[in-house]
């Protein structure tokens, strides 16, 4: 948890006050769509990519403060990732690279990378596809 | 940066006279009122004193206050003393789906063991039709509980109404108003309630210590066993010093209780307006009128709660949400769901709550920074795109 | 008149260092520990910390200790908590019969709603035999409850021994532990207990609070329902500034336990020494050598309880007495009649109990003072006639 | 309860602190003794009558403050009253005299009222077999 006094670590509020790679990507390669009003978090997962790797990343999310963190996240660690090595990107990783998440957050580091997979997904069903 | 604090339902600070009540009775007048000699019931006198002003604040006789340690414990005091007492009449017990956790929780663990709970449904405003309340009772009926003021959206419901049937048909009517007590004139028998819980840190008292009002020959079970401290209701040592302090809150909120609602309900007016002018897609929640004088609850469409509020924080301002974000449930808040809210809705609602010194610039900054926030929160919507 | 306090285990000043500890959390850090802003979360930080330092104190896992409202509180939790987690697996509970009320209260609670209880006999010196416990034990047995030191005579019972027969057996075993805490070491994992029970106003913390600790993978039904505070345990609004007074007078404990033990042992010997050889017919009550450091508890024959109490109140010296009269009930201490004692004799008692400072000269003065009253009220006794 | 940071009144307490005619009398014309030391209260009464008159009245008591007040208030009550107007004197009228007992105390004014009767048997049976 970080920071006693605080529900969130140093670094989920940073990227809470100043999320990474906000928006949509036009003509995206891939669209990861997750979550629902229902749970209260909804995530919208953007990713460009060139020649396998993921060139760009983006995102447009619902959610608290962890959801947003963690989609900020994510889009930052992609970036620049071959489209396999991004696979690999775990819920847990991205919780930790936030220095944390409190217990009952770390579903929205699950979504996160729920988000991604759809993405890469999508890309990879559209590629086919061509 | 100067803090914002407009959470006042969720806890007020203390208030500095009830600290200066309270401090002696830590390492001075320490007794404990169980006690024979005159150091001990010197700290008796000091709890028989404070028993009188609470009393005095909700119409009720001294011999009729059993402190307890907040209004979780006054609610479950209630609920399940009454319950446990009245087995052998019946089983049913008739409640709102709106109650605080304290009611609900209590009502559900009944329910567990083997007593049936009606949850009456309320409207869009949140208000309980006394109607609802005549159907549901059966002849195994043996309570009624419900909350005078909603703590999440601040709707007064209509108690009175609910009393008259409640003591029509001999049936023990609980009410928990911890929300307001202090805050409007609350009456004990104008309201004809058997059972009223109230909570010392909800009207600038100290945290850990309450109290239930147990109308005379009212019965339910203790709920602590042990001495014979609160007539054998509630044992333990009693918390003197919390007591006192409770004392001093509900003397302070007799002198002020008028006023200070009269302020608060213009304050509220003006940043209700403010924040429905300064927002788009943003609407009150609650009844318009029949309304805490303290309370503004408002849903922030395509915005969740928690995100507000924690921008909010970041400025230094103090808020509140019912998005399931802030529970450790998921769920969202019981209350709006029960009110008819979308579960889009109910994620993005914001509870601003103003007290004592609540001033008006601290409003007018608010006012100033939430639109923004809202602005750049929705900007990294994904709601939004689909649904303006 | 400069009061001479020697009530010790009836409750205890609270410590300076605790109310300066405390002063913070009424006006300035009051947010709710609930509150997601920052500001509330600072008050959950100052809880948690104090949950260390109770933790520490007994050698527990902080994620073991959940707040109470007192040591009355703890052992209602305990007790009916258990019982009713397990009516699948039996109905029976040992205790003894020297509990403090909280226990032997809650005890004929649950013997009302079909559960059997067994209160175990004691010797003369207010023993428990570890043997009678074993003996106890039926294949329904689902709670053994004995408390660490008696808070009348302060013998200290065999725990370590009863708490292997529990671990043997499998059975859940509680300690009230209210009157050793903070005054002897307690070491849950060596007693091997599963459930003890602690109160904040015995050790210089505030009244008001205290603590059950409880295992890991102990059942227990919550004590009170509601919000999700102490992990649903014990749910309602934190006493923020209490549990921080009751942890830092953990901290101050584990300090100062050692060389207060060893400091009051002496002064207790020299008193108890004192009393013996100033007045006739005067009698030790309980055990010479286990007994809690700051306890001296005497019966005077001939003379009754209160009277001798009185006239040391008028003389500003206060203390405690198993006397009939000290009681709504008018039985005399159920603790001295379990040790086979006369009513007559139980009625004679007086408790003098020690603390963090006692001086030799308050002893001095009480040992001055009380042959007098002795000498004074058997000159008014009808007793002492027929029988010296 | 008169005083509220005291268990008993003034008045009790004036008369626990310099309880009135403790003592036996030599000779007594009547004596009761009521009370058992499982209650925790035992008195004994003694008077002395002229003419019908109770002249001297003392008492000894093992009890709580309470008991020993009203001892002392009884005998002082007693005192110059017929025998027939000291059997008019109630557990209340006791009470009353002390300014009030604690609702737990008042068995004590009834014992002290019992120790009277019983002295006033005593010394009518007395009288009626010489
Ligand atoms: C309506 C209502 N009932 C009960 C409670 C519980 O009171 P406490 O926090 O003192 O346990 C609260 C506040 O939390 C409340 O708002
Ligand atoms: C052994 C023992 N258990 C329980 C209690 C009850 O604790 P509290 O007064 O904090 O309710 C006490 C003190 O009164 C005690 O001495």
């Amino acid at each position: 948890m970080g920071d006693m006094d605080s529900l969130y670590s140093k670094k989920v509020m940073e990227h809470f006050k100043n999320p990474r790679n906000v928006g949509e990507i036009e003509n995206p390669d891939g669209i990861g769509h997750v979550g629902n009003p229902v749970c209260g978090d909804i995530m919208e997962l953007y990713i460009k990519v060139n020649n396998g790797t993921i060139v760009d990343a983006k995102f447009k999310t619902f959610g608290c403060g962890a959801a947003i963190a963690t989609s900020s996240m994510v889009t930052e660690m992609v970036k620049g990732k071959s489209v396999e090595e991004a696979l690999e990107i775990s819920n847990r990783a991205v919780a930790e690279a936030l220095g944390g998440l409190p217990p009952i957050k770390m579903h929205c580091s699950v979504l996160a990378e729920e988000a991604l997979k759809s993405a890469i997904d999508d890309y990879l069903n559209k590629s086919k596809g061509r | 940066m100067k803090r914002i604090y407009l959470d006042y339902a969720a806890t007020t600070p203390t208030h500095p006279e009830v600290v200066k009540a309270m401090l002696p009775y830590f390492t001075d007048a320490f007794g404990n009122p169980s006690s024979l000699y005159s150091y001990g019931q010197e700290s008796k006198g000091a709890i028989e004193k404070a028993r009188v002003e609470v009393a005095k604040l909700i119409g009720a006789r001294d011999e009729e206050i059993v402190f307890t340690s907040g209004g979780t414990g006054a609610d479950n005091f209630a609920i399940k003393g009454v319950a446990f007492a009245n087995e052998n009449k019946g089983n049913h017990l008739i409640t709102s789906s709106i109650e605080h956790y304290a009611v609900i929780e209590a009502s559900k663990f009944l329910g567990k063991k083997g007593f049936k709970v009606t949850y009456l449904p309320v409207d869009e405003y949140g208000l309980v039709d006394p109607g609802d309340v005549k159907k549901a009772i059966t002849n195994k009926t043996i309570l009624i509980s419900v909350m005078h003021a909603n703590n999440e959206m601040g709707t007064i419901e209509p108690i009175a109404e609910i009393g008259k049937i409640a003591s029509e048909e001999g049936i023990p009517f609980h009410v928990d108003a911890v929300q307001t007590v202090g805050h409007i004139p609350v009456d004990v028998n104008g309201l004809e309630v058997n059972l009223l819980s109230m909570s010392g840190h909800k009207l600038y008292g100290p945290k850990g210590v309450g109290a239930l009002y147990i109308r005379k020959g009212t019965k339910l079970v203790p709920f602590m066993h042990g001495g014979d401290q609160e007539r054998s209701r509630r044992a333990g040592t009693e918390n003197v010093p919390g007591i006192v302090g409770f004392g001093k809150a509900a003397e302070i909120a007799q002198q002020e209780v008028d006023k200070e609602a009269e302020h608060l309900s213009y304050l509220r007016d003006k940043f209700i307006k403010g924040i429905l002018r300064q927002i788009d897609h943003a609407h009150l929640n609650g009844h318009p009128s029949r309304r805490l004088p303290n309370n503004v609850n408002v849903s922030v469409d395509f915005v969740e709660g928690e995100s507000m509020l924690l921008n909010l924080d970041l400025e230094g301002i103090c808020t509140s949400t019912g998005s399931a974000c802030s529970s450790s449930s998921l769920e969202p808040s019981h209350v709006l769901l029960a009110m008819g809210f979308s579960h889009e809705k109910a994620h993005g609602s914001l509870r601003l709550t103003l007290g004592k010194w609540t001033t008006d610039q601290e409003i007018e900054r608010v006012l100033e920074v939430l639109p923004k926030i809202v602005a750049n929160l929705r900007s990294m919507s994904p709601l939004l795109k689909s649904n303006i």
